[in-house]
Order: C-alpha cells, then structure tokens, then sequence
C-alpha cells in the first residue's frame, strides 16, 4: 500500500502542492494529466529521487519519506526505458539481483519465469542499441520486476510506442501486474489504457489533484469542467437546475432527477447519446428534437453535432450504425439520452 | 547546384588556407632534420632525460588531476545550485592566466615569507628548481581541461540511469562504479590525456619554476638560444612525436564510439 | 540525508583542494605588490608599451581567427563527410604542440631557404623578431579555439530553422545573416576572445619568433630574470587584469542566455 | 499539383525506394507511415532541403528537382514548428515577406487575415518561448502561408500536441486548407486525422509506397497485410477461397462475393461486425454462431473477442450497446457481417 500524506515538493519553478493519494497493495492505479501537470515529478518523489519538502510518504505503513532510494523497494520503469546500454538484455535483467538477498537459483527461476512472461528469449544476448522500442520497454519491465519491487512505478511506458505495438504492450502489462502482484502507478494520458489496466485512477492537474476515483467513475462523474473536459466529455453546458429541470439558456431538459442547488454544470458523454428517427419513449429515455448540423469521419466512427434550439451536441456513432440510418446533414432527428447519461456538477 | 553555391566556395577557401597555415610549419619542422642528425639526437642523454622528465611530470599532473578532478566533475555534472558557474570560472581561470605568471603566481605562495611556503619549507619540499615544482605548475595549467572534459562525460550519462540503477538496490557508490563510471571512462582518460598534452606542451610557467630540472620545452629553447634553429629542430621533433602519440590515442579514442556505449 | 553521503563529502573535499589550489597562488600574486609598485610600473613606458603590444597583436590574431575561422566552423557544423573528423584533428592540433616547438615550426618555413620565407622576403614581410611574427604565431595558437567555439555555437542553431527560412524564400546568404548568425553571434564573440585571451597567454612560441618588439608575456619574464620576483609581480598584476576582463567578457556572455535565444 | 516520379533517395543509411506520387491542385494529401518509414525525409526532398539521387519532383508540370529550396515555393511546417526564437511572433509570421513581391498593403492585409482565421492576435508581441505548443503551431502554420506558397508540408504537426488540443488544431488546419488554397501535404501516423482532414493519403512503410488512394478505400480495401494491420483492420486472416466460400481453418464462410483465384487473405474491419442475440438475416447479413471470450474495456468502446469454432474475431462495439444487450463473457451470440465488409487481398 502507498499512502501520500499532504506532499509539497518545490523543484525549480515548478511544484507539488498538497498532494494525497491512497493505493491499496496489488492495485494498479494510474496517474492521469496534460503534459507539465507533475505527473513525472510525483513518480520520482514515490521513488526517492527527488527531495520531498513537506508531506510524508508511506510503503506498507512504514515513512519512507527519508530513506534513500535503494532501500525503498520501488522500481521505477521510465518513458525512454533508461537501459544501461554497455549491458546486453540479460546483464541488464540481472542487474538488481546482487542487492537482493536471494539463492541464485531463485533469481535464475524469477528469470525464466519474466523471459517467458514477456517473450524475450531471443534478444538476451543483444545490447539495448538494437532492440525496438517495444522490445526495450520489456526489457525495462523485466529489470524491475525481477527485484521484486512492492511498488512498479510506470512513467507512460506505452507513449514511445507505435499505435501497433501498445496494444501488445498494454497485454503484456496487465499479465505482468496480475502475476506479480506488484502494486503498479502508471502515468498516463491515454483513457483507454486506464479503462483496460487500472480499477482507481487520479486526475492531476497543475500540481494539483483534480480528482480520484474508479476509473469509470472519473470517466462518467467528473467533479469539475476540467476534469470533465479531460475525460473527453464533450457536451459541457453551464445550466441551471429547478426541481428536475435543467435550463440551458432556452432549452429545458427533463434529467429526470432531483439536482443538488449548487450544481453549475449539465454534461452528457458524446457516445451516451443516440440518434433516431422517432423518439424512443421506452427505458425512460428522453427524446430532444434537433437537425443535424455537421459530422466529421473519423475512420471508425462519426462525430455528430446536433443543433436543438441554440444548443450543440456532440454524438459519437459507429460509422456503421449512421449509414444504416440513411441520414444527412439537415436531417430532423430525435436525441435519446437515457436518464444515468445526465452528470451534473 | 549545390557545389556552385559562392558561400560553399567561401567556406572551402577558408579551410584550406587554415589546414595549410597549420599543416606546412609542422610538415616542415619534422622533414627538416636530417635522420642522422634525429639519431644523433635521441642518443644524446640530455635529451633522452629531459623528454623522459617531460612524460614522467606531465604524467603525474594528469595523475593527479584525475584523483582530485573527477569527483569534482561528477559533482559538477550532476548538482545545480547557485554560484555552480563561478566555481565553473575558477576551474578555467588557468586556461587564460599567461604562463610565465602562471610560475609567478605559483612562486609567490612557494617563498619562506608566505605561510604555505613555509609549511612546504619545513615539510621539506622544495617548489623552485624541482620536480615537484614542475609537477605543480602541470597540474595547475592541466586541471581545467581534465575536469572540462569529464564533467561533459558525466553530463552525457543520462541521470535516469543512476536512478533506476539506485531503484534496483544499489548505492551510490555502486551505482557510480557499474553504471556511470562504466560509461564515462572514456572521456576520464581522453581528459587524462588532454591534461597531460597540456602539460608537456607547457614551457613559460616552468621556465619560471624550474630551469633546472630541464623539461624538454626548455631544452628546445635552451638549444634555440644557446645554437640556433637547426640545433632545435631535432629535439623539437621528438618531442613533437611524443605529443602526437598523446593526440592521436584521444581521436582514436573520441571516434571508436561503440554500439555499447 | 542526502547531506550525510560519503560520496558527497569526497566530492566536496576536491572541490575545496582544487578551488584554493588554483585561486590561493593567484589571489597571493595580485595582493603581493604595494599599491604604489603598481604605479610606478604602469608609469613604466616599457611596460604599458609591452602590454598595448600584447593587446593589439592578440587582438589582430583573433580578428583574422574570426574572418577566416567563422566561413570553417560553419562549414563543419553543417556538413558530414568523409575525413571530417581528420579535419578536425587538424585544427586542434596547436593546442597539444608544446610552446617552443609551435615558435620553431614557423621559423621552419619563415627563413630564406624556404620558398614560403623566400616569397615572404621578396614582399618585405618579415617573421622573425617582427610584430608580423607574433601575430602569425598568436594565430596559430587561438585559431583552435575560435573553431571549436563558434562550430559549437552553429551546432546549436537547428538547421530546421535555417530549412524553414529558405522554405520561405530567403537564399542561403540571407538565410544565414537573419537566422544564424543572429542566433551564434554570441558564441562568435566568446571565439573571438577566448582566441585573443590564448594569444595574450602564450610566451614560449612567442619567445623563440620575436624577443623583442616585447610582448608583456616576454617582458614579465625578462623581469623576473633580470631583476626576480618582486619585480615581476606588478607587471604580472597588469596584464593579468587584463586578461581578467577578457575573461569576464566571456563569462558573462555566456551567463546570459536570455529567452530570445 | 505534386508529382513525384521515381525518386530514389539515399541518406546515410536510410532510403527511399522509387517513390511514386501525384497530388492533385488543393488537394489535402495525407503521408502514413511507422515511426522510420520515411515520410519526413521524403517531405524534406520535396522542399529541395536533401539531394535527390535520382528521379524526378514537379510542381505544376515544372520540373524543381535541382532548384534551390527557396525558389520552390514549398512551405514546410515542421512537428517542433521551428520557430525562430529571436523574433516575436509578428516577425516570425512576417520573416518571408520581403522575398515576396508584393505590396505592403497586401501584406498586412493578408497578415490580419491570418491572425483572425488563427485567432493570434493576443500573441503577436511574445517570444516563441512564452508560447504553448497549439500556439507555437497557429505561429508556424500563420509564417508558413502568409506568402503563399503552392505547396504546404506538415510534418506531423497535432502529434506534439496535448489530445486536447489536437481537436482545435485539426479544425483550424482544415479551416486553412479550405481557404488558402493551397496543396496541403501532410504526414501523420493517426488515421483519425487523415480521415477528417484528407481526399487521398498514401501508406509508406521502410521507404516503399505500400498503397495510395483515397482515405475510406486504404481504411476499407488494403492491399496487403501491412497496410491491413496498420489501418487497423484486426481481423486478418489467411484463407483460401473457392467458388464465394472463404476456408479459414475449419471454418467456411460465405462471403457473397466470387474472389480471385490469388487472394490469400480474409480481412474484416473489427466495427464492421456486429453482435446480436438471434441472428440477422435482412440486408444479406451473414450470421456466424460464437461465443464470447473476452471484453477490453477502453471507455467509450469494448474491443470484444469471440471464438467461431477455433477462429478469434475481433468486435469494437459501443459499450452502451453492449450493456443493453446484457451480454458477458461466455454468452452464445450471432456475429452478422454484412457482404460489402468481407475484403480479400
């Protein structure tokens, strides 16, 4: 388990401030922000590599806030992979093996057991200069793990990847997480990868925690504007509640439910909106008569906008089911929003 | 159409004038000789001894300016706080001094009416007129490319090396002797060798120092001096042979670049 | 913690060691002469002459340096080729020959059983004992310096931005006045007195080519074996100054690296 | 109009492969590739900043193989933008105006223009330094058009880009193209992209042209295994053909269609299946009985496996979808591809 207690840290121009964070052991939690947020910065403090001003970080409940880095037992697995590069694969693999206090036949064991696990068999005797990027980002995997860390730290270990490698790579995560159970902290800013990896996730931004939570949670209930823009939850009205009325400007919207007074905000994912001819009056959804206004291909599905009165939607369709329906743009269409869709914050 | 553009014309002018400005007094101070007259010189004991004085002192100042110099530079290479540039200052304030102050600085600290003086006076070591002298005043025109020269070496070891290195267990001492020293060694001793060229090529703050043991720089001014340019010219080339041995190990050095490192 | 390493203090203990082994023999050397000494002597004709001299001959090297060495640098900053690195060599080869022998190579092809002293005879160029020699020989100790300075410099301009300026419409000329050079003069300016600060240093080249007209070098030691240390001290102390002012030209250049660049 | 004949490029190491290409006048033209496939060096032949080694490029039937990048008329936007970091953003914008004729009139017309289509006005004064990378990105994209060049080069210009960003950018880009007027030629490596923003792209892979043609035709009709997988067509399988029967292993599948004797590839886009309890048989639909073998959550879709005898088929599905099918790992349901999907190679 990794508690972080109010950390402050200050590194030149750029900072930490009070930050909180609880994992529990064996999870995989992932770290999630734009670019410059402190997303790397948060990961070198959990490792030791940088100085903590104020705060406490704990393992396990022990403080290891000023223990130096060797004695912690947290691996660290970098975006670039940092592989000694005058070691072939398996010096590298090997290298933390001396500082454990392990039989060397356990250490050939956990050897075999990684090389099999993340199929690298091939590449043991070459140095990291030769190898793909993805095949380094195993290796790199593979050095930390076979310390047996409590917590693997993952700095966007799939970014560097080509879009047909992370896919693998994202496999080859998640069976090293659940076999080692290792607890994992993954920065990164890719949704799909958080949905397919991590149960809890938090939202970092500007040196600040925005959010924490299950992952699906952050992604359906996001607590403020930025979060929800983050999440990529592109129908964000500002709006007003009476009773189970949501008013945009001059559009009235039946949620359904009871809105807490304070609430500012109505927001709606674009791919919880579906599109019919004829409204659909069964499941309590609820039907909003609008044209269309623009869509934009993107390959595998549609991004739709919906004028109703002065307001736009943005829907998100599989290409497929758009062309089935036979519409243009101009068409008159029913908006159906099923009531769990309204977020309001 | 590249080849007829007039600033690439421009260029390729400047570069041969500059090759040949540095190339023909060389080529011609070592065809100049004689072979007869070359071995008639490299028997001359005096010669034999003061080239052997050059390489023995030269050494040690590069010996010492690694011992001292490369935790410095490691330090340099890694630590950022204020006033890192104005010790980066002091470290290259010899590079600029002029040699015979040089000697002079060194002299003035080295007298009985300084403290230090005297402290060296009753430890018995003698600066002016002996070896150890010469050694000092090597170590101070060396250091700066020694310490230069590594502490690029150390600054192109990616620090996240040593993090993960420190991730897996191991200290910083052992982090620093299977990672960052495992790939900066080759820069510690093209620094090595640089601030031992350095050294040996090193004549007006000697000759303040120590006339006498006489380094091989001055034996080629004393025969200058003493019977002309044709005299000089032999031992110059020598001594020149030994430098280019020096030189040559560096670019060696500098070009293999292997996959490893 | 951090504080505690043993690591830590070795690399600080150097640093103290090397800090006040450079600076104690310097700081010794400029507080050693009274305060009227050092009138007196820059009352000395002799002495301001020796210093104007060093000023405008290292000057003179440096200026040529630049108008020969900037078209150089540039050309091997952008260019990969065969033989590159051997060109390189070249270039840094003064710094690794020693004093003397840099004065005797030039002399090598400056006397009159040469056809390059014969041809600079006829024009009534003299090397030997001439301002022209010093300047020839502070040329070729600087030169490497200014290349290596300003070819780092070019590096660091990405040639992108160059590509995106012709993209534009700008020719290479143009190109390189807008976008280079605005970028490197910097690094230019720190080449140019980085050459004249080795060149205002060297002695043992300058010695052998041209004892007199005097150099402040040459002068600093004619004192010392003239008349011994105390005497040379204040003329050390002036053109130390000087070359401290150089010096401090370039480190606050360097310092400021301000956003537009 | 670009064309590009039989260019053979060789640079150190690396080369390009009788590189064929035409580009029509206005087009917005997309280059695909991997990561060291070629594509920026071949953008940079383009604008005469390398050597050619031999073949032809031509820009409005004149041939500019040989002549200097500056008289090209080629405008190239670079991924890092390249900006020049001593000027301030007008002058960056302004720096190729003098080498144009024109009047300073025109000049600062088209300058606001810019400015107002790019929405830069409040960044005019500022150093490239103080600028984000969307901003850096309007500044080289406003500096780049505003002398007219024929041709634009963008070398992936939304990959540095936060995802958040990107969207804005991809809009402005194409906004741009529309009223420039100008041949856009861009490389990127996100199909996304180059469905919203091209006509044509082309696919380059270990400097050869794997494929060229319009964007939906290289997403639906790839010509080979490569171009397949790397448009993301994750059903690939190799098959035999007889008659309009596919033989996938022990599996027969009617495809509809009579397919040429030398295919040897059965391919399916993973969102042209679709799921259902009972199967489809309206619209020549083609229904295969599975079961479900796994679900990839990725937020807004689930990646679904399901096993048809011994043959895996991959299913991108709207996870909104899926839940009201209430469907879960296991379940018995009909996968229903409709012919036009079935694509042979």
């Amino acid at each position: 388990m990794i508690r972080v207690t109010d950390l402050n840290i200050n590194l030149g121009g750029f900072q930490l401030c009070d930050i909180n964070l609880t994992i529990a052991e064996n999870e995989f939690f992932v770290l999630m922000g734009p670019t410059g947020s402190g997303k790397t910065v948060l990961l070198e403090a959990i490792a030791g590599l940088i100085p903590v001003k104020t705060g406490n970080i704990s393992v396990d409940k022990k403080n290891i806030t000023r223990i130096p880095p060797e004695k912690r037992g947290v691996g660290i697995v970098y975006q670039d992979q940092a592989l000694f590069p005058h070691l072939t694969v398996k010096e590298n693999i090997l290298y933390g093996i001396p500082y454990q206090k392990i039989k060397k036949s356990v250490a050939e064991k956990r050897l075999d057991d990684l090389i099999g696990i993340l199929n690298i068999s091939h590449i043991l005797d070459r140095f990291p200069v030769n190898l793909s990027g993805g095949e380094k980002q195993r290796v790199a995997m593979a050095r930390a793990l076979i310390v047996h860390p409590k917590i693997l730290l993952l700095d966007e270990p799939l970014s560097a990847l080509d879009p047909n490698f992370r896919k693998e790579m994202k496999t080859a995560l998640k069976a090293l997480q659940q076999s080692s159970m290792t607890t994992f902290l993954m920065v990164t800013h890719d949704f799909g990868e958080a949905f397919y990896l991590a149960d809890n996730a938090a939202v970092i931004n500007q040196g600040r925690i925005a959010q924490t939570g299950r992952v699906d949670d952050l992604f359906q209930h996001p607590v403020s504007p930025f979060v929800a823009e983050f999440v990529g939850m592109e129908n964000i009205f500002p709006a007003s509640f009476i009773g189970n009325k949501a008013i945009l400007g001059d559009l009235e919207i039946d949620i359904g439910i009871n809105v807490r007074h304070t609430s500012t905000y109505l927001a709606i994912r674009p791919e919880d909106i579906q599109i019919s001819k004829t409204p659909i009056l069964e499941n309590g959804y609820h039907g909003l008569k609008g044209s269309i206004s623009d869509f934009i291909d993107s390959g595998i599905y549609f991004n739709v906008s919906v004028n109703v009165g002065t307001v736009i939607f943005q829907i998100l369709m599989l290409k497929n089911t758009l062309l089935d329906m036979g519409i243009t743009t101009g068409s008159e269409i029913y908006l159906n929003i099923r009531p769990a869709a309204f977020h309001t914050f | 159409m590249k080849k007829k553009d007039p600033f690439f014309w421009v260029t390729i002018s400047c570069g041969i004038i500059i090759m040949a400005f540095i190339l023909l007094p060389l080529v011609e101070m070592m065809a100049a000789p004689s072979l007869p007259m070359l071995k008639k010189t490299i028997c001359d004991k005096d010669v034999v001894r003061s080239i052997r004085l050059s390489i023995i002192t030269a050494g040690s100042a590069a010996l010492i300016s690694f011992l001292l110099g490369t935790p410095l530079a490691y330090f340099l290479a890694r630590n950022h706080f204020r006033g890192k540039r104005l010790i980066e200052s002091i470290i290259d304030l010899p590079i600029v001094i002029p040699h015979p102050v040089v000697g002079i600085a060194i002299l003035s600290v080295a007298g009985k009416n300084h403290w230090l003086g005297k402290i060296l006076h009753e430890l018995g070591i003698r600066i002016m007129g002996s070896v150890t002298g010469i050694i000092v005043v090597l170590i101070f025109v060396g250091m700066p490319f020694y310490v230069n020269c590594v502490k690029d070496g150390f600054e192109r070891v990616s620090p996240r090396l040593e993090n993960v290195s420190r991730s897996l267990g191991a200290s910083m001492f052992s982090t620093f002797f299977r990672v960052t020293f495992r790939l900066a060694w080759r820069s510690m001793v093209i620094g090595f060798i640089m601030a031992m060229a350095r050294a040996i090529s090193e004549f007006g703050a000697v000759v303040i120092v120590a006339y006498h043991p006489m380094i091989a720089p001055v034996m080629i001014y004393e025969r200058f001096a003493g019977f002309g340019l044709k005299y000089s010219q032999p031992v110059a080339v020598w001594l020149v042979s030994v430098c280019l041995i020096l030189f040559l190990t560096v670019r060696i050095l500098t070009l293999r670049k292997p996959a490893t490192s």
